[in-house]
């Protein structure tokens, strides 16, 4: 199988996704002339056009709830936020419109949309740069979250979310951009709502999503060392949540550690730690712990901005507790 | 009214057309009225914004469309421009009930009112919000290369949301063909528009984009129905969009629970004097179109339909209580 | 001691400290000529003139905005959003101005501000226009969020949030405006991050916030006369949060319900259910449950409506469950 | 340049005037041009958005202030508005190290410069929001009724975000002493201006508003200063916001990762022509109000603050990481 990054394999999907249904197109900011502001959709423009790779004036509001528009329709627009932190200003379309257009219409119109771009912390950026913003579109009705952390994942899921006939909120991230992986040549589709076992272990389940399952395998490589076999679920779907994979996995190995970038206060992150205290009462061994961001806005100092988010030695820690090591 | 102007009148519209007209307006009297004596009754809940002394907007406006593909979007104030698009009273009425026969199956209400079929997408409750909506529906017309054009209503209090600003620069740098319709009736809830507006030409505030604008009575049908043809046909064969604002007043207040104590009595009786069915019933009378006793039919049916719509609510099921936990996604099978 | 509305009890509050502190001004959508779209702000426009009482065209994103710069130069705004459905249209404003001016100018500019407004269902507005909004501001650090449940309370806090140098979010809810409750003459404070034990009781936790507080102490009513005796937590500050008020409870009670009107996904509720989950793990008889609003938007009709939401009897379920009857 | 300017310059201005104008551009150059070394050293990371090329706009607008009192606002192309308000060159610096030193204790980096003492109020990094938080800072001088103005700084690519819009709005009908600076760099990013926006004259954008706009040279700095003394002046004494687009260029890429592919280098090189540095020079050497030598000196100067910066910070501690829990809040003590 072909190595590609995750920026190809997002790109792939995309341009795969525009020539098989001419309903699909792109619009964003920088996301025609300029190839992307990090270069996902380079070349897009060339091939399908302006009319289908659109690039917009700084107006997320506007262009956000324009794609909306465009998705009430019959077309099947792909809206680019430059980052996350930027789709704060086109929350209200997203959550009052997009989420909600299919109930409030009885059923009668359809909000077929993707929503994508960086989300996270990425580096030296600062507070207004740098933040998992997840939480806050997991937390509404009538979404569908998604945070891939490999090419592989992010390709099939992405196809998924455009031919999707709801609004999904589809996360990448400038730091996973540049990994690679392994893609297959033929085509293939991802299904929502399936949780992935990243790595098979039986001592303690580590569940994660996005950028952070990089580390926690690396932790459970670490743990490997100390004789502790570490089963390791990325989530991939937010919402829908793959609920059985991980009460399995517990049910196993009766202890649990989430991690999840996020801040903490009502996140994603500890939504499925409560999951799995609740589901899994009589099974655990110890408190679900939760591995977060701090609760603090991104410091700009690199060591700071570090210190601030998950890592391996958190992550060790945590898992010790629960391990009572 | 000059004997002129009447002349005038009858050369460039059939009666038909006028009668037409007329009688929209007035069966949207009376199913207003309708509701607004059922939400006395507890009938009906929540805001309930009424449409009454503004219908020659939605009315003329809708006029100027091709139904059969143009399309149709507006704010919360939504049950002229419903009925306007042909939409049936009675699934009018019993969404603003609640009820499972409504156009929304209950779930919408008053103020989210769509029937896709007949070009009505909604009924939104943000102000502003819808705007950029419209502009997104707008674009598919250009990009699926076909004929077509959308209406977008809002009120003079809308003009001041990013929202508003945004969509129209998009529009004019990407040439959608939309006209953009500011209903002025003279107050955003409690405030007059003249306080918190820094213009109080709203039809002007397009110029910043380069889009043209127009100040239209719109308690003259005639007039509002003409503007719109022309500013349909620039959308449409030029991709012009343009931003039409309809000066109008509402008898009612914002919502059923409004005091209105911001205005006048003699401000409210200077609008009835212009109301604007009265005028366009004054105007065929004299012009030998229209006999009273044809108008008192005409009253007589729409509020029978009114009546009937009112107990076609009343009569109709509620929705089961398991369908609150449908509509919240579309069938999950991928498509295509 | 007189008995008041809840609305006049937020009044109170505002009106004194406009009089107290000649920087606090209020502006917002029909605050001043209008008296408010539900009357709180009766009287302010004659007592202090448009200079403090301001109303303002429907521009949530540029008043709320405005507001957090005249905190940054030194004034005390409060902003009234007409409803929180509307503030999405000014939640970038909140999260990347408000929350975090203090970090990223490393502590330079305070943002002492409150946006308060109703949140929350009220009844027959649908999906649009009936929505509680804490979770998506309570995952947020920078902010405070409050949501009193009672007129005392709501004094008492809105005083203390109007003197706090800090953006507070201010939760009330229309259909608490004509809730009465005894309020002293006498002025009185009260601080952050105190949750009000509002009924004593040994056998079970009830923990909640906001309009919900009415229900749970009625489903309280209806355990005693099963002969359970339940305590029931008003948090009425969310953020700070008073985990230890909840967890001595617990460990006493061992059993507890969280009740939230929210939607359950990463939502205060599921928040508060995992921190007792896990730090209350030794004591626990019973799984932490949540009674949440369902995970769909908001219908119009109103048996619908009700349906969705929080009820004594779905309380009552919940408890039954913790407590195995 | 005629005999005339120059002789206008020379009478309208003393030396002393045009030497800080022209000394502070000369600092500014050769600190960016530091910090740009810095960062291909990674001594420097993230954006860092020079200002290259537009030192004239902050130069010549905030000589316009009065800064015991008058307040800035910019976006996060800050670093010469930061030097302009009188920011010390080693604060800067520090800051874009992220250092303990930095003005912003290492926490905001080179988008979130602040020097509330110094009336400098960041520094913002999400396009044209700060836009709204400026025009309320401008309330505050209107309110406490002292004299006072804020200068707000933006790009071409933030003019068409609805907070611009819903901002003037509000400045209109409540007579904000506010002064909205659009610097048209030509580029939002990658985007040429004209490609996403309705209006290609940008000062007319507050026409919608009444807010009167005027095109500015932004690559002189004396009419930068004329303009913006002249709408200072109506800001205070009238109340009347205005709106001046200065019409510039960045010679850098929007930020230090961009190829800039999308113009010339033709283009490029007549914007060079026109070096805001090397005009106002020329002016004053033909003027007979300084020498090369002394020009030399001047840039030597500018060039060993800038060398010193970079050592001040290279020299500075780390802040300490606890220190990434403290400034969430503010101090807990209920004030007064
Ligand atoms: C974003 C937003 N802010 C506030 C409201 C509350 N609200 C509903 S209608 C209204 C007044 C709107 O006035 P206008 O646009 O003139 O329309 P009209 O009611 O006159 O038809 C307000 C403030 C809302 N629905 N949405
Ligand atoms: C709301 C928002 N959208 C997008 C961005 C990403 N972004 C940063 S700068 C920029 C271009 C801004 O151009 P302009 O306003 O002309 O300022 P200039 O960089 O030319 O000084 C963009 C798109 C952002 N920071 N904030
Ligand atoms: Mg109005
Ligand atoms: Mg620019």
């Amino acid at each position: 199988m072909a190595e590609i990054t995750y920026r190809e394999a997002i790109r792939q999907a995309i341009d795969e996704e525009m020539s098989r249904d001419e309903r699909v197109f792109i619009l964003g900011e920088e996301v025609a002339e300029y190839d992307g502001a990090y270069k996902v959709t380079q070349g897009l423009l060339d091939k399908y056009g302006d009319r289908r790779v659109m690039d917009t004036p700084i107006s997320e509001e506007g262009f956000t709830g324009f794609g909306i528009g465009a998705a009430m329709a019959g077309l099947r627009p792909i809206v680019e936020w430059m980052t996350f932190n930027f789709s704060l200003m086109a929350y209200d379309q997203v959550v009052n419109n997009a989420a909600k257009m299919l109930y409030m219409s009885g059923g009668q119109i359809k909000i077929p949309i993707v929503f994508r771009g960086p989300n996270g912390p990425a580096e030296y950026l600062a507070a207004q740069h740098s933040q998992a913003l997840q939480s806050i579109y997991a937390h509404i009705p009538g979404l569908k979250v998604v945070a891939p952390a490999t090419p592989y994942d992010a390709k099939g899921l992405l196809k998924t979310a455009i031919r999707d006939d709801n609004p999904v909120i589809f996360l990448e991230a400038e730091m996973m951009y540049s990994w690679k992986g392994e893609v297959p040549q033929e085509e293939y589709l991802i299904p929502f709502g399936q949780a992935d076992i990243k790595r098979k272990g039986t001592d303690i389940t580590l569940v994660t999503h996005a950028k952070p399952l990089r580390m926690v395998l690396e932790a459970a490589a670490e743990l490997e060392k100390m004789g502790v076999d570490a089963e390791v679920i990325d989530l991939r779907s937010i919402r829908p949540l793959d609920e059985k994979t991980i009460y399995e996995s517990v049910r196993r190995s009766n202890r649990c550690v989430v991690i999840d970038e996020s801040w903490p206060f009502a996140s994603v992150g500890s939504h499925v730690a409560w999951l799995v205290s609740r589901n899994c009462f009589d099974m655990l061994d110890a408190p679900v712990e939760l591995v977060s961001s701090d609760d603090v806005p991104m410091p700009y100092n690199h060591k700071l901005e570090l210190a601030v988010q998950p890592s391996v030695e958190k992550i060790l820690t945590a898992a010790k507790k629960v391990l009572y090591l | 009214m000059t004997e002129q102007k009447m002349d005038q009148l009858i050369k460039n519209y059939d009666r038909d057309f006028l009668l037409k007209l007329l009688d929209q307006m007035v069966l949207m009297r009376r199913l207003e009225e309708k509701a607004g004596q059922m939400y006395g009754l507890q009938k009906i809940g929540g805001f309930c914004h009424l449409y009454i002394g503004q219908e020659a907007v939605a009315v003329g406006s809708i006029q100027a469309l091709d139904l059969s593909r143009d399309l149709v979007i507006t704010a919360y104030r939504d049950h002229g421009h419903a009925l306007a698009v042909g939409m049936e009273p009675n699934v009018i009425m019993a969404e603003l009930y609640g009820k499972a026969t409504g156009c929304s199956r209950g779930k919408g209400g008053s103020m989210h009112l769509f029937d896709v079929e007949k070009g009505m997408y909604g009924g939104h409750g943000i102000v502003g919000s819808h705007i950029a909506l419209a502009t997104g529906m707008a674009y598919t017309f250009k990009y699926n290369k076909t004929d077509g054009v959308v209406l977008c209503y809002f009120g003079d209090g809308a003009i001041h949301q990013g929202a508003f600003h945004e969509s129209l620069n998009l529009a004019k740098i990407w040439n959608i063909p939309i006209v953009y319709i500011c209903e002025n009736n003279q107050y955003g809830m409690g405030t007059d528009f003249r306080r918190v507006s820094g213009t109080h030409d709203l039809y002007r505030m397009g110029e910043s984009y380069g889009i043209p604008g127009k100040q239209v009575n719109g308690m003259d049908v005639l007039a509002v129905y003409e503007a719109t043809e022309e500013a349909v046909r620039q959308a449409k064969e030029e991709g012009v969009p343009t931003l039409l604002e309809m000066q109008t007043y509402r008898y009612r207040g914002h919502s059923m629970s409004d005091p209105g104590r911001y205005r006048t009595k003699e401000e409210l009786e200077t609008y009835r004097q212009q109301d604007p069915i009265l005028y366009l019933k004054s105007v065929m009378t004299a012009g030998g179109l229209l006999t009273e006793d044809e108008y008192k039919e005409m009253d007589k049916r729409a509020r029978a339909a009114a009546d009937a719509s009112a107990e076609f609510a009343e009569n109709s099921p509620e929705p089961e209580l398991d369908t609150r936990f449908e509509d919240v996604y579309a069938k999950e099978a991928v498509n295509g």
